[in-house]
């Protein structure tokens, strides 16, 4: 414990010293993270800086081992950097789905070669990737995936296609389900890395209902892909994607989480004029709000303290994203018909309206809400033929 | 008798292929938001609308129009919700007409309206929510007629329009019925700016200013002080029309829903064989049952002009509200990804309903008052 | 029209004469009704006149042919007959499963024989009926059923156990679902009637959560019932059955408009005291009782006019029941502690409690809210599999 | 951290075993209620949880309690809750102990507490709804003491009560704060009326008449005019555990019903097999675990005199009541027929409920003030 006070005057000192004040405001959308890569464009001197202290430290990653461009810190000090930070509201210096998803996964099931290779160039922001899970005709049904990859002796040749590919127009490589087998559904899956710029590869971005395009199709034409490139053995990729979803619907869940918690009350922020009955549901919902706050809480010490069901990230992501589409359906009303205009200054580009249809996918993305029930009713609930 | 006559019931025939048709996403609301087009909807439909005798639907037979009654007028609203077909009947040909028949304005106005010509719009709210009583526009007496000073919003088609209904406050202060005078302002009236905005449904619903507008005494609609009780006839019209827009949006989008159950398969079956959805589409077609017998109410009672009009006006576009609501989540859900993109159609529904839940009042303004404001 | 105002006229006349005040007051609960039956103890005088001076017109069914102690009315005339008894707030002259459901029954399936020896009873309220439909462990499953009739030439003989038999105890004849062929599940039952003072029969009332014993477990050993008490062909009882079936719902749904329909705003009749979230729900709930209101009108007129869908009682039975539990959820929280009192003479003896408990069971009696659900998805919506 | 620590986790592994024993629906409530006992609980019980040291969980050790905290008292309503159980030990051991601790009330009443012999009831609620800050009853000054004159409803065991905790008004008026005194009044008060009146849960609430009651200036305790803030410390415990105890409703009914949907069999497969009840039962477990969550949080956050106590506990026993809401009506609902008898016993879990909604403020009166009423 004094260990952990030395530590926290540290930390706190050098985070003083280290963030400037533009690295302390609020990120106004996903548009103000720093995604990092071969090709992203620093929206700031401040915004690289920050980056590249907290890399140095290996804080971007501060609980992965310090070989691999982590901080090695234990689970307390990592609490307490994240204490620290969000006492200053120090914004978080790399966003990114290599640390959040394909860090952990490489950690469990990486060759040290793979291991030394990768997860630096990911702790330091180098290397931005995206994920290619989801194929057209699939949906749900993720392990449905046609995606082929042959094996041609010292490569794989990949032909196919996939849907929902994050930023894939952005990214510098892609961690990909493929299909090496077709003698059974879910032992026929292979996890692969490659490099977007290999040739074959092609993107075109999918334009959603709110007006954006976060999302790709990415094509496949006879790509090749070194075999030292496959993560865990060959038909057995579908152990690693079950791993890095649950990850992903930690994150998710935990984003919900964000939305919500770090923010003040709905019932006292929101005016709504003379409308006692969207008061009613405001208050409804703040009491939603801060008990899936305590449970987000609860959920995270039981998984450090290894006593979480392997199904409860299922549990999380459906209320969170639930929870926070109620979230937008109560500020898109609150906002009355000024939140319906979508491209007048005055609304910012109809902010609310677009932000409350883009948390439609919540429920969706990641596993839909339907999925994750029936998780839930089968594994904890042990529901026969769920 | 709670269900359409053989007369509505041939109506119907006629407007559901038509709409399915001519007005369609793909050749209307998708097109002209792809366009670009300032006015959102397109002119040639209206003037359709005219050529079949709908745009001049509430309006009398003396008068070159249908003469026919709310609920004929609602049988088309149902299918435009249903299309998500752009044009301007439910202001113009609907509450506009209520507004101003059986005054001097109707000889001026309805030619064009039932030609399909005229497009005219309502400019009541002032501020993001609905709030007729709590109009607060000035309308001063100067000389023979009146100024006008203030702003309004939510005036949807207000750019397409020739003429505004404007209500406006002559006297008695923010809240009271009493005071209210609604006029007829053209659109070129001096010292009246207009700022046209897009909706997220990509419909247009302009923010007017009204800078001293001077406007004849002949621009009075009705009674000076006297308008909340024109007003009420306009607004129960429109929200009865709007409640059953909002049924033909739930309709529309269900049934885009339903027929993607059947077909779309995953694990190996129809999504639509898993029980858990098959309750909730149950449930949901329920529900639009319901929306409709209550809007097809409504209307039968405003023709009848019978005391319970209000309320059940009320009750309409509060259930229709709701209603519309669960089904375009459950729409876009159901649909998954695809639901999310803007190639496929069911956002559209999302989105309009979100427009049509605030127009004339949300479900929680009309389930507190119940038809009495 | 001018005879329907003639009979308006005279309807009106005749009423006037022959309902006293005291037929005109609201029945406070299912206890006030007029059952009928050999063994029924009528409260009052004029609760029997009543019944007499109704059932000699034959209007307690006025819709039924007279030669079977109908009223022979016309459907305008029976809605001209319902609406001038409302008029003056006039009390149902006879409460009876006999008319609300066997009746239809047996004048579409039953002999020219059993019609005339048995609708008549029913007509005159001298016969109460009860239904054994369900049995223990077949629930919604009601074509489980395990209740055995064996042919014995002149007889069948009837052995097996019914549950939730409406006031079995009290009634004196049963219709009852037996297997009479386990060689298909739906193609082996019939469709029996007979009289519950038959030896081997017997009752045993269920208490329920509310404290009450409407219905019975009735239970048949070795009960012989003669052949010409079969309705319709042997192993054809199922279409009965669903015909039934179809009357029982329609019925509960229209019990529960009944419910909410005649009373006022519950917005408007009930004090909440500092309480605007209760305030909000109760303006939401007369939202959705006067829409349901206004389906129900749609409905029956879509019935009268032949044009409902045959699966639309369920709708109707499933949206209604919900509707009715809601209204006393609502009615609970509205009496705050005052209204969670059990036995004391002030809450009328738990009245509001037990009226709430009570409806609990309407989603369940009758077939379920889910069988009700599956039947609007399968004949429909079509959906495959339902 | 948000979980139980090894001590509490020990004490749950200690209390649930006993509850669902000794405090089972069969030995306890059905057997009680049955009986037609005039209590609703039994005292032999009540002194087994003076043995086991749980009566006096909240009282100091050095009074002879276990000196344990708000989670501890949590753990063990919970299990009440999910043997629903009857007992004193929400109203006395919590509610009743948090309100006279460090008074010299505590004095005299502790080691009847701590032995499981003493009982204690709160007189508060003077209406159906609750409403602390509306306190009405009179409390006027005379000679040396106080004369009470007033009523006060849903008294929970008032009729076994040695002594009850009144809130009575000598200050200001009904709706403020300030002026609320609170008394310690001895149940053989002369002047004092009590009707034992029996619940839906078969539990039993007195109303209580007072009627020129005189007390003593030592009845007060703490401060004169100044109950509010002992009020609010011995509310915020009764309706934290009261959360628990609901939670521990809701897990019982649930746990009945999951294993219900495991083994009964309709149209040839388990019920459980139906996804549409798969999802509504897997939604009711997320429910569930959030409500016990939130209980715990504020649990801790009383236990650390933290400031955001008031706010959790509120949205604790917001949350817990609504879910323990559903968990019942699901649960009757799934058992179909068999559920509505009263030889079963999950129609217990449905009335207990509706009970422990109401005490000590419902959910919409929690959602709506968040901790400050």
């Amino acid at each position: 414990m004094a260990d952990d006070e030395t530590f926290r005057a540290e930390t706190r000192a050098w985070l003083e010293a280290n963030c400037s004040p533009e690295m302390r405001t609020p990120m106004r959308s996903e548009k103000d993270a720093c995604w990092g890569g071969r090709n992203f464009k620093f929206a700031s001197d401040a915004q690289r800086q920050w980056l590249e202290a907290m890399a140095g430290r290996g804080w971007t990653v501060p609980d992965w081992p310090s070989e691999y461009g982590g901080g090695g810190l234990s689970p307390s000090e990592t609490k307490i950097l994240k204490e620290e930070m969000a006492a200053i509201g120090a914004r978080v210096p790399l966003t990114s789905f290599g640390i959040s998803m394909l860090g952990p996964a490489l950690l469990k099931y990486g060759t040290e070669a793979q291991k030394q290779r990768f997860l630096p160039e990911i702790a330091r922001g180098e290397i931005r990737w995206c994920q290619g899970y989801s194929e057209p005709g699939a949906g749900s049904d993720l392990a449905g995936l046609q995606t082929r990859a042959e094996d041609k002796g010292d490569h794989y040749l990949v032909n196919g296609q996939k849907v929902w590919t994050s930023y894939a127009d952005e990214a510098d490589w892609i961690f990909c389900l493929v299909r090496t087998s077709n003698e059974s559904k879910h032992g026929g899956i292979s996890f692969l890395l490659f490099d977007m710029e290999s040739p074959g590869v092609s993107t075109r971005p999918i334009k959603l209902i709110s007006g954006y395009s976060p999302f790709c199709e990415t094509f496949f034409d006879n790509v090749k892909v070194p075999k030292d490139q496959l993560v865990h053995e060959e038909n057995k990729g579908w152990t690693v994607a079950k791993y890095l979803l649950g990850h992903e619907r930690e994150m998710i869940s935990g984003m919900g989480l964000g939305g919500s918690a770090g923010s003040s009350l709905l019932s006292e922020a929101l005016d709504v004029g003379d409308d006692p009955l969207l008061a009613a549901d405001l208050a409804r919902f703040d009491v939603d709000a801060l008990a899936f706050q305590a449970m987000s809480e609860h959920f995270i010490d039981k998984l450090k303290a290894g006593e979480a069901h392997p199904a409860e990230p299922s549990l999380m992501k459906y209320a969170g994203t639930e929870l926070n589409k109620r979230r937008h359906e109560l500020l898109l009303r609150a906002g009355g018909s000024d939140a319906l205009e979508w491209e007048s200054e005055r609304s910012r580009e109809g902010k609310t309206a677009r932000d409350w249809l883009r948390t439609k996918a919540n429920s969706i993305e990641g596993g839909t809400s339907e999925i994750q029930l029936g998780i839930v009713a089968k594994h904890i609930l042990q529901l026969p033929g769920a | 008798m709670l269900k359409l006559n053989d007369d509505q019931q041939m109506l119907l025939d006629t407007v559901r292929p038509f709409m399915a048709d001519e007005g369609r996403i793909e050749t209307q609301l998708r097109h002209w938001r792809d366009k670009g087009c300032p006015d959102g909807f397109g002119h040639g439909l209206w003037e359709r609308f005219g050529q079949l005798g709908l745009s001049g639907i509430l309006i009398p037979e003396s008068a070159g129009g249908s003469g026919l009654g709310q609920v004929e007028a609602n049988v088309v609203l149902e299918e435009i919700g249903r299309n998500l077909t752009p044009s301007p009947f439910l202001t113009t040909a609907v509450t506009a007409v209520r507004a101003i028949e059986g005054t001097p304005h109707a000889e001026r106005w309805f030619p064009g309206i039932v030609e399909g010509k005229t497009v005219a719009a309502i400019a009541l709210d002032e501020g993001p929510r609905h709030d007729p009583a709590g109009t607060a526009m000035e309308a001063r007496r100067s000389g023979n007629g009146f100024t006008l000073n203030g702003s309004k919003q939510f005036v949807v088609h207000g750019r397409s329009a020739d003429f505004f209904i404007v209500a406006a406050r002559s006297g008695g202060s923010a809240g009271e019925r009493e005071g209210i005078t609604l006029f007829a302002v053209p659109r070129d009236a001096k010292g009246l700016e207009l700022e046209n905005v897009t909706l997220a449904d990509s419909s247009k619903a302009a923010r007017l200013d009204f800078d001293e507008v001077a406007v004849d005494a002949d621009a009075v609609i009705g009674e000076v002080d006297g308008g909340w009780n024109l007003l009420r006839r306009a607004l129960r019209a429109g929200r009865a029309g709007a409640a059953s827009e909002l049924v033909g949006i739930a309709a529309g989008a269900f049934a885009m829903t339903n027929d993607y159950l059947r077909e779309r398969k995953q694990f190996g079956r129809e999504i639509g064989s898993f029980q858990a959805l098959q309750h909730r589409a149950a449930h949901l077609y329920s529900e639009i049952e319901i929306a409709r017998a209550a809007t097809l109410k409504a209307a039968q009672l405003i023709d009848e002009e019978h005391g319970d009009a209000e309320r059940f006006t009320a009750v309409a576009k509060a259930k229709a509200g709701s209603v519309a609501r669960l089904a375009v989540q459950e729409a876009v859900q159901m649909h998954g990804g695809i639901g999310m993109t803007d190639e496929h159609d069911v956002g559209f529904y999302m989105k309009r309903q979100a427009v049509m839940d605030e127009l004339f009042g949300r479900p929680s303004f009309h389930a507190r008052h119940l038809g009495k404001d």
